[in-house]
C-alpha cells in the first residue's frame, strides 16, 4: 500500500516554560512512499526522521497536514487502529513474556474478521519465526538473548500480523558491526518476501544506501532529497546530501568560476560549461580523482594508504573544507611515499559544486537536477 | 595474590567499622528485646511485676505457650486476623493499582490528584481514627429519629437503607465492613506510591508497542502493566501481609478498647491479644503470643515470597 | 464426721467474716477490712521524720491545663512550709496514661513520688509491691517543723481525719482483708440523676427515689411523649456495680480462691429486668446510644430524654440548650434511684493519690507532706473543686466563704457545675467501696460488656442468652486475673 | 506468507473509525476522572472532617446529629490549642530531635548500606538476611526491654533518648543498599584505580547519585519524629523533651478524662500544616525514595 504524507509538519512546545520558542521537528513534509518498497529516512540526530516515522504509526499526532495509507486519510487515526508494525529502537520486547508469546501478543488482539484460531496463530508465529531464524529460541527470554536475536525477534513480532506498513526505528543501531551487515541484509531479504511497505530510519547512510529501494534525506525536518539510492549519490541536489552521502565523505573546496572554468586555489581544475563567474564550493566524490603527473590539480601529499584493492591517497590542498583531501585510485597505480606533491585530473560527473550562499546545486555541461519523487 | 588476600582482609575489618554503629545500637535496641522475649517467653508464668514483687524463681518450660492457645478466644483472634489480612490485603492492592493506573493515564490534574491520594500518608493517625468513628457511627441508635451518620446518609442517596455499622447490636460483617475500609483507606497511599513510582519506571516503549498491536485496554492492564509491576506488586503484598497481621490500633480507633461492638462479637486480633496480656502483667504470655505471631508471619511471607519469585517477572 | 467438722467451721468463719465485714462498714463508713488490723502492711517511717534535706519529688497527674494552673499556684505555698522540697508535675494525658507510663516506669525503678490512680491501679502497682502503705505516715506523731516555725506531727491529727468525707477516705482501704490505706482522695465525683425539671413540674411528675418508682415513671413518660427515651444511663459499669451494692448481692472480693462472685441470681435478675426496659424504649446507655446521653437530654429538636444518670464530673453539659437567648428548661438533680432508699448507695470516682517506695526514704517522707497538703489544705481543695467541678475531699471546705459563695451560685440554666458539687457532698453518706486486686479492672470491663450485650439481646431465649453473658464474663475474668 | 498480506482495514470507514475512537476516548476519560475524583473525594473527606471539627464548639461537636458545616465558627478553639499546648517549646523539640536524629541516621544508614553494598566480607549475606528478618517481629515487644534498657544507661528525659534507640532503620538500609547497587561497580572500581578513598568516592559519587533516596529518607525521618508518640511519652515526663504529639493529646482532657475534640483538633490541623507543606513541596523526593526501594537484587 503507497503512503502519502502531505504538507506534513510537527511542532514541539518548547521544553522551557519561560521561553515561548517551539521546536520544529518536521517542517511541511511531503512525498508519497510507493507500494510495497522499502524506504529508508536518512539524516543526522534531531532532523525529524524519527518523528516522521512515530507520526506514520499514530503514536504522534502531526501538528499539521495529512497522512494517506492508499486513498484513506488516517491522520487523526490513533495507532491501534492503522494496521502497522513498528520495530523500536531498543526493541521494546516485553521482558516478561518468552519469544513466542510475545511474537504471539499482536495475534491475540486481532478482532474481527482477522480473528484467528490458536493453531493458525500459533503457525504464523512460527512462520514468522523461521523467517528471521529464531525458530530454536521460542520459549527463551528477551534477557537470554543476544542483541541481534533480540532484534529479529521484534521484527517477527512487528511482521506477523502482516501488517499493512512495517516500520523500523534505527533498527541496527544497538548492534555491532558483523552483526549489522547481517541483519540488514535479512531486513532487505524479508521486505522482499512479504512485500510490505516498509519504512526504516537511520543516521547511518551507508546502511541505508545498502538496503533501501528510495532514500529520503532529511536535514531539520526538512525534506532535502528524495531518490533511488545511487541517484541520489550520484546526482545531490544540495552541498548538505552531497556531504552527507558516500565513505569517505566527499571533499569540499572553496573555489570560484571565471570563464567556464572551475578553480581552486588559483588553478583552474575543470572546464564547466554554462556556468557564470561567481565563488562556489566544489565538491568532489574521492574517487574522482584520477593521478597524473601532469594533472590540473596539485595537493600536497599527507600519506598513502593501501586498503586491498584500493589505494587511498590522503593529501592537502589550502583551499579545502574538509580536514583532508581523501581521493580513491587502482591498486595499480604507484605514488612514492618520499613524494612532495601529486597531482590528480577530475572526472567531470564526480565533481559537483554548490552556490557558495545557497549551498544549492549548480549544473554544468551534461550534469542535469535529478527528478524529484520516486 | 598476597596483595588480593591482604586487600580482602582489609575490606572484612573495614566493612565491620562501616556496620559497627549500626549493630552496636541494633544488639542493644533490637537483638537483646529479642532475646529477653525468648525467654519471658520460656518461664511459666512469668509476670514482671511478680518478679518486682519478689517472685524471682519462675520454672522453664512451655506452659505459656499452651495457655495462650487454651485461651477461649484465641481462635476468634488467630480468625479476625486472618480474615482482616485476607480481605483488606487484595482489596487495597487492587484499588491501589487501578488508581495507580489512571492516575498514570491522565494529564490534568494529575500532580493535584495525586497529592490528594498521599495526604493520609502524612497525617496524624490519632485524629483520622476519630474521624472515622464519627462517619460511621449512628448516634441515637434506637430511636425513632436517629442519625444515622454521613456514611449512611451519603448511601441513602443511592436508595441503601441506612445500615447498623458499629453500633449497638451490629453484625459481625458489618464490623468487618467498616474495619476493611478504614484499613484499606489506610493503606492506599503507601500502595499508590509505590505502584505509581513503578509505573513511571516501566519504559513507554512498552506501551507504544502494544498501542501498535492494537492491544484492547484490559489486556494492556492484564498483559503488561500488571506482570511489568509485578515487582513492585509483590512487595507490597508482602508487606500488606506482615501489617494485617500486625493490625491492632486501627480497631481500638473505632471499636475502643473493648474490640468489639456493643453487644457484637469480638473484633480481638493478635496483636490485640499481647496488648491485653501485656496490660495485665502477663509478659509471658504475651512474649509466647508474640513468638506465635511471629511464627505466623514467618511462614505467610516465606510462601508469599515463594509465590512471588513463581509469578514475578525478571 | 471429719468432713462436716470441716464445714461447720467454714460456715463459722463465713458467719464471722460477715459479721466483722459488717460492723466494719457501719465503723468506717464503707470501708471493705478492719477485722484484721494486726495485718496491715506497714512502712517504716524514718525516725527523724523530714530531716530538711533538698528533694525532689515528682507528680504523675492527668490534669489539663486549668487544673495544673490551680496546682501550680499552690506549690508556692507548699514551698513557703517546705523550702526545700522541690515539687516537678507532668500530666500523663488520662488516667489510663499515668496508669500505663508508671507501669513501665515501675519496671525500670523508674516510677514517680506520687501518682494520680483508681484502687485497680493501685491493686496493679501493689503486685509489684511498689506502693507505700500510708498507716504508719498517718499515725506517725514524729514532730515535724515547718518553715514559718509551725511544730506539727507528720501525721494527721484526729481532727484531720475527722474533717474527711468518710465515704471518700475508706477507698483507700480496698486492697487488703486487713484494711491497710494506700491511698488518700484527691477529688472525686459520683453519679448523679440529672432531669428535665420543667417538663416534671408540667406534667406533675414525682422524681423517683426507687427503681420500682423509675420504673413506673419510664412508663408514664413514655405515655406522655412516645417518641422519646426517658432516661439515660451513661456508664454501664457504674450501672451494674452500684445495682450489686444496693441490692447487697455479689460483686468481686478479695478472697484469692475466687475473686469473681457477680454471676448470681439477684444479679441476672437485674439485668434481665433492665434489658426489659431497654427493648420498652425506656432507657439506653452511652454505649448503645453512640454518645453521651447528655446529648439525648440537651436536644432541641427531634427525640429527647427527660433524665439522665451520669457523672457529676459532667455536670456542664447537661445544661439546658438556649434558643435566642431562652433556656429550653431547667435542669434539676437528685440521688439517684436505690433499692432501699434509706441506705442509699452511690458510686464514688475520681482521683485519689499514692505514693511509690523510693530508695531515698525522705523522698517518700517529703511526697507524704505534699500528699497531705494537697488533701487537707482548704483552700487547695476549695480551689481545685472549682476548676473540676469535682468534689472536695474534706468537709471544712464548704465553710470556706469563697467555696460557700460559688456554691451559692448554682443554679439548674447556666451553673449545674456547683449544683452538682453540692449532691456530691450532700451524698457523703452513701458512697461505697468496690475491693480492689490484681484483676479488678477486668471485673469492671467485663460487667460493662455483659451490660451492653444483654440490653441490646433481641433474641427469644432471653435466659439461656444472659446465663451465657455472665459465663463468658465470669470466664475472661479470671482469664485475666490468672 | 507473502501472498497473506492482511489488508486489515481497507473495508473500513475510517470516517466512522475516527469518530468512534474519538467518542471512546472521550467515555474513558470521562469514567477514568470520575473514578479518581470519587476516589480523591473518600480520601480527602476525613481531613475535611477534620478542619470543619475544629470550628465547632464542644457543643455542637457532641450533637446526636452532626452538622457539616459548623453553625458558628469558633477560630478561638486554634487560640486555645497554641495557648494550652505549649507548642512553642514541643515544636522547638521536635525539630531538634527530627534534625540530629535525621544527620546521626544518614551516617549511620549510608556506611552500612554502603558496605553491604560494595564491600565483601564474611557472612555478609548472612547478616543482611538477619536484619531483614528483624522488620517481621512486632516491634511492640521491644518498648518493654527498651525502656528497662534507657533506663538502666540513666537516659531517660533527655534529647539521647529520643534519638539514639531509632537511630538504625533496616528498611531505610536496605533502600538505600538498593540504590548503591544500581551504581555501576566500574565506577567504584575506577576510583580505587585512582587511589580514591572509599569515604571521598562516597561522598563524591555514591551520595550525589542516591540524593533523591536520601532526601526522601531525610523527609520520612523527620515525619516520623513528628508522628511519633508512644516512646516519647514513655521516656519523658516533662515538656522539656516532649516532642509534638503528645501536646495534642494530653494538653486537652479535662477533669472527666474527656478530651476537648474540638480543640484537639485545631491542634491536629495546626500541627497537619507543615506537613502538608513539605509534603506538597517536596513529593516528588518522598515518591522517588519510597518506589525506588525496588524489589530488584
Amino acid at each position: 500500500m503507497k503512503i502519502v504524507l502531505q504538507n506534513l509538519t510537527k511542532v514541539f512546545p518548547s521544553r522551557n516554560k519561560k521561553s515561548n520558542e517551539e521546536v520544529v521537528a518536521v517542517s511541511d513534509l511531503t512525498f508519497t512512499i510507493p507500494d510495497g518498497k522499502l524506504v529508508g529516512l536518512l539524516g543526522p540526530s534531531g532532523c525529524g526522521k524519527s518523528t516522521t516515522l512515530y507520526m506514520i504509526s499514530g503514536l504522534q499526532k502531526p501538528t499539521g497536514g495529512q497522512i494517506f495509507f492508499g486513498e484513506d486519510d488516517v491522520t487523526s487515526l490513533s495507532p491501534e487502529n492503522r494496521g502497522v508494525g513498528l520495530v523500536f529502537q531498543n526493541y521494546a520486547l516485553y521482558p516478561h513474556m518468552t519469544v513466542k508469546q510475545n511474537i504471539l501478543f499482536p495475534l491475540q488482539n486481532l478482532k474481527g474478521a482477522d480473528k484467528l484460531d490458536k493453531n493458525t496463530m500459533l503457525e504464523r508465529a512460527l512462520e514468522a519465526a523461521r523467517l528471521v531464524q529464531i525458530d530454536e529460541l521460542m520459549d527463551r527470554k528477551p534477557s537470554e538473548l543476544s542483541g541481534g536475536q533480540q532484534q529479529r525477534v521484534a521484527i517477527a513480532r512487528a511482521l506477523v500480523k502482516m501488517p499493512r506498513v512495517l516500520l523500523l526505528d534505527e533498527p541496527l543501531s544497538n548492534l555491532d558491526a558483523r552483526l549489522r551487515l547481517q541483519t540488514r541484509e535479512e531486513i532487505r531479504r524479508i521486505q522482499r518476501e512479504t512485500g510490505i511497505t516498509t519504512i526504516f530510519v537511520t543516521h547511518d547512510q551507508e546502511e541505508a544506501m545498502s538496503i533501501s529501494d528510495v532514500i529520503v534525506v532529511m536535514k531539520l525536518g526538512v525534506v532535502q532529497q528524495i531518490g533511488k539510492p545511487q541517484t541520489v549519490y550520484d546526482n545531490p541536489v544540495n552541498l548538505f546530501v552531497a556531504k552527507f552521502l558516500g565513505t569517505p565523505p566527499i571533499n569540499v573546496f572553496k573555489a570560484n568560476v571565471k570563464g567556464g572554468k572551475l578553480y581552486i586555489s588559483g588553478e583552474a581544475v575543470l572546464d564547466v560549461p554554462g556556468v557564470c563567474d561567481r565563488d562556489v564550493f566544489a565538491a568532489i566524490r574521492p574517487e574522482g580523482f584520477v593521478p597524473d603527473d601532469n594533472g590540473a590539480m596539485t595537493c600536497s601529499l599527507s600519506s598513502i594508504e593501501v586498503m586491498g584493492r584500493d589505494v587511498s591517497i590522503v593529501s592537502k590542498n589550502e583551499a579545502m573544507l574538509t580536514p583532508t583531501i581523501r581521493s580513491i585510485v587502482d591498486a595499480d597505480y604507484k605514488v612514492s611515499a618520499s613524494a612532495q606533491s601529486v597531482k590528480f585530473n577530475l572526472k567531470p560527473h564526480k565533481v559537483f559544486i554548490f552556490d557558495s550562499e545557497t549551498e544549492e546545486r549548480i549544473y554544468f555541461g551534461n550534469q542535469t537536477a535529478p527528478e524529484t519523487g520516486i | 595474590m598476597k596483595n588480593f588476600l591482604q586487600k580482602i582482609k582489609f575490606d572484612q575489618w573495614k566493612a565491620w567499622i562501616y556496620l559497627s554503629p549500626a549493630i552496636v545500637l541494633l544488639l542493644i535496641f533490637t537483638v537483646w528485646p529479642i532475646f529477653n522475649t525468648l525467654r519471658m517467653a520460656f518461664w511459666n508464668g512469668y509476670g514482671l511485676f511478680k518478679e518486682l514483687g519478689g517472685e524471682l524463681q519462675f520454672e522453664f518450660g512451655i506452659k505459656n505457650f499452651k495457655w495462650v492457645v487454651g485461651y477461649g478466644g484465641f481462635l476468634d483472634c488467630l480468625k479476625n486476623t486472618m480474615l482482616l489480612t485476607v480481605l483488606t490485603v487484595p482489596l487495597s492492592t487492587i484499588l491501589a493499582l487501578v488508581i495507580a493506573v489512571s492516575l498514570n493515564a491522565i494529564k490534568p490534574f494529575q500532580r493535584f490528584l495525586q497529592t490528594i491520594f498521599f495526604l493520609p500518608y502524612v497525617t496524624n493517625s490519632i485524629a483520622i481514627g476519630m474521624v472515622f468513628e464519627a462517619m460511621f457511627n449512628i448516634v441515637g441508635f434506637g430511636t425513632s429519629n436517629p442519625s444515622y451518620g454521613i456514611i449512611n446518609n451519603i448511601l441513602g442517596v443511592f436508595g441503601v437503607d441506612p445500615i447498623n455499622w458499629i453500633n449497638a447490636g451490629s453484625g459481625y460483617w458489618a464490623n468487618i465492613a467498616v474495619l476493611v475500609i478504614y484499613i484499606v483507606w489506610n493503606a492506599l497511599p503507601f500502595k499508590i506510591l509505590i505502584l505509581l513510582g513503578g509505573l513511571q519506571s516501566v519504559n513507554k516503549q512498552y506501551y507504544d508497542a502494544a498501542k501498535i498491536d492494537s492491544t484492547p485496554r484490559l489486556r494492556v492492564f492484564t498483559k503488561i502493566t500488571v506482570p511489568l509491576l509485578s515487582p513492585m506488586i509483590a512487595y507490597v503484598v508482602i508487606t500488606g501481609f506482615i501489617g494485617g497481621f500486625k493490625e491492632y490500633s486501627s480497631i481500638v480507633g473505632i471499636f475502643g478498647d473493648d474490640m468489639h461492638a456493643v453487644g457484637g462479637e469480638s473484633l480481638n486480633t493478635m496483636v490485640g491479644y499481647i496488648y491485653k496480656q501485656l496490660g495485665e502483667n502477663h509478659e509471658g504470655d504475651a512474649s509466647a503470643a508474640a513468638l506465635i505471631l511471629f511464627a505466623i508471619i514467618f511462614v505467610v511471607t516465606m510462601i508469599n515470597m515463594y509465590v512471588s519469585k513463581k509469578k514475578t517477572h525478571y | 464426721m471429719k468432713r462436716s467438722i470441716i464445714s461447720l467451721l467454714l460456715v463459722l468463719s463465713m458467719l464471722l467474716g460477715t459479721v466483722a465485714f459488717a460492723s466494719c462498714v457501719e465503723g468506717q463508713g464503707g470501708g471493705l477490712g478492719g477485722n484484721d488490723a494486726a495485718n496491715k502492711v506497714t512502712y517504716e517511717v524514718p525516725a527523724e521524720g523530714y530531716d530538711g534535706s533538698e528533694v525532689t519529688i515528682t507528680f504523675y497527674h492527668s490534669m489539663g491545663a486549668k487544673l495544673q494552673t490551680v496546682l501550680n499556684n499552690y506549690i508556692p505555698e507548699f514551698n513557703k512550709l517546705y523550702p526545700n522540697i522541690t515539687v516537678e508535675h507532668a500530666s500523663q494525658g488520662d488516667y489510663d496514661g499515668v496508669r500505663d507510663q508508671i507501669k513501665t516506669a515501675l519496671t525500670a525503678g523508674n516510677q514517680p513520688n506520687i501518682a494520680y490512680c483508681y484502687p485497680d491501679h493501685v491493686a496493679l502497682y501493689n503486685v509489684a509491691k511498689a506502693v507505700v502503705p500510708l498507716d504508719s505516715f498517718i499515725e506517725s506523731t514524729i514532730p515535724v517543723k515547718d518553715a514559718a516555725g509551725n511544730e506539727t506531727v507528720l501525721g494527721f491529727t484526729a481532727d484531720q481525719i475527722a474533717d474527711f468525707i468518710p465515704g471518700y477516705y475508706a477507698e483507700g482501704t480496698a486492697f487488703d482483708a486487713a484494711g491497710t490505706m494506700y491511698t488518700l482522695p484527691m477529688s472525686k465525683s459520683t453519679e448523679a440523676l440529672y432531669y428535665n425539671k420543667t417538663f416534671f413540674e408540667k406534667h406533675g411528675l414525682k422524681v423517683p427515689t426507687t427503681w420500682e418508682e423509675m420504673g413506673k415513671l419510664c412508663e408514664q413518660i413514655k405515655a406522655i411523649d412516645p417518641d422519646c427515651i426517658p432516661l439515660g444511663y451513661d456508664s454501664e459499669a457504674n450501672w451494674f456495680i452500684t445495682m450489686c451494692e444496693q441490692y447487697g448481692s455479689e460483686y468481686t472480693s478479695l478472697d484469692k480462691n475466687g475473686h469473681f462472685k457477680f454471676d448470681n441470681e439477684t444479679n441476672r435478675g437485674f439485668v434481665t429486668m433492665f434489658r426489659e426496659w431497654h427493648q420498652n424504649g425506656w432507657v439506653t446507655t452511652e454505649e448503645i446510644y453512640g454518645s453521651y446521653t447528655s446529648g439525648l437530654f440537651t436536644a432541641t429538636e427531634g427525640q429527647k430524654c427527660y433524665m439522665v444518670i451520669g457523672s457529676t464530673g459532667g455536670a456542664s453539659y447537661q445544661q439546658p440548650p438556649q434558643v435566642d437567648g431562652q433556656h429550653l428548661f431547667e435542669t434539676d438533680m437528685a440521688t439517684p434511684p436505690q433499692i432501699d432508699p434509706s441506705k442509699p448507695k452511690v458510686i464514688s470516682q475520681g482521683p485519689s493519690l499514692c505514693i511509690f517506695k523510693d530508695s531515698n526514704p525522705q523522698e517518700v517522707v517529703a511526697s507524704w507532706l505534699f500528699v497531705k497538703f494537697l488533701t487537707t489544705n482548704v483552700e487547695f481543695q476549695a480551689a481545685f473543686s472549682m476548676a473540676s467541678g469535682y468534689a472536695p475531699v474534706i468537709k471544712s471546705v464548704q465553710s470556706n466563704p469563697v467555696y460557700q459563695q460559688w456554691l451559692d451560685a448554682a443554679n439548674g440554666f447556666t451553673n449545674l457545675t456547683a449544683m452538682s458539687v453540692k449532691l456530691a457532698l450532700s451524698q457523703s453518706n452513701a458512697y461505697f467501696v468496690s475491693p480492689a486486686f490484681n484483676g479488678s479492672s477486668a471485673a469492671r470491663d467485663q460487667v460493662g460488656i455483659l451490660m451492653q450485650s444483654a440490653l441490646v439481646y433481641k433474641g427469644n431465649d432471653v435466659d439461656a442468652k444472659i446465663k451465657k453473658l455472665f459465663e463468658d464474663a465470669i470466664y475472661e475474668c479470671e482469664y485475666a486475673a490468672h | 506468507m507473502a501472498d497473506k498480506v492482511l489488508t486489515t482495514m481497507h473495508e473500513k470507514d475510517m470516517q466512522k473509525v475516527t469518530v468512534a475512537q474519538k467518542i471512546t476516548k472521550v467515555i474513558v476519560m470521562f469514567l477514568l476522572y470520575a473514578f479518581l475524583c470519587t476516589m480523591a473525594l473518600i480520601i480527602v473527606f476525613p481531613f475535611y472532617w477534620m478542619i470543619i471539627s475544629s470550628l465547632k464548639s464542644t457543643v455542637e461537636y457532641r450533637l446526636p446529629i452532626p452538622t457539616l458545616f459548623p453553625r458558628e465558627i469558633l477560630w478561638g478553639n486554634y487560640l486555645e490549642a497554641f495557648t494550652a499546648a505549649n507548642l512553642g517549646r514541643l515544636f522547638l523539640n521536635t525539630v531538634i530531635v527530627g534534625l540530629v536524629s535525621t544527620i546521626l541516621s544518614l551516617v549511620i544508614t549510608v556506611l552500612s548500606a554502603f558496605a553491604f553494598a560494595r564491600l565483601e566480607f564474611k557472612g555478609k549475606n548472612a547478616l543482611f538476611a538477619a536484619l531483614l528478618a528483624t522488620m517481621m517481629i512486632p516491634g511492640e515487644l521491644f518498648t518493654i526491654t527498651n525502656y528497662v534498657t534507657v533506663t538502666k544507661f540513666g537516659w531517660l528525659d533527655s534529647y539521647t533518648v529520643l534519638i539514639v534507640p531509632f537511630l538504625v532503620s533496616v528498611f531505610y538500609i536496605y533502600l538505600l543498599r538498593q540504590n548503591f547497587l544500581q551504581i555501576p561497580n566500574e565506577l567504584y572500581l575506577a576510583a580505587k584505580v585512582d587511589g580514591t578513598s572509599d569515604l571521598k568516592y562516597l561522598w563524591k559519587v555514591m551520595i550525589p547519585l542516591s540524593l533523591p533516596n536520601l532526601i526522601s529518607i531525610t523527609i520520612l525521618k523527620m515525619m516520623g519524629a513528628w508522628n511519633s508518640y508512644v516512646w516519647p511519652r514513655l521516656v519523658t515526663s516533662t515538656d522539656d523533651y516532649r516532642l509534638i504529639t503528645n501536646g495534642l493529646r494530653d494538653a486537652f482532657t479535662d477533669m472527666s478524662g474527656q478530651a476537648n475534640i474540638p480543640v484537639q483538633m485545631a491542634a491536629v490541623t495546626v500541627v497537619s500544616i507543615p506537613l502538608f507543606l513539605v509534603f506538597i513541596f517536596l513529593r516528588k523526593y518522598i515518591m522517588k525514595g519510597v518506589s525506588r526501594s525496588g524489589i530488584k537484587g
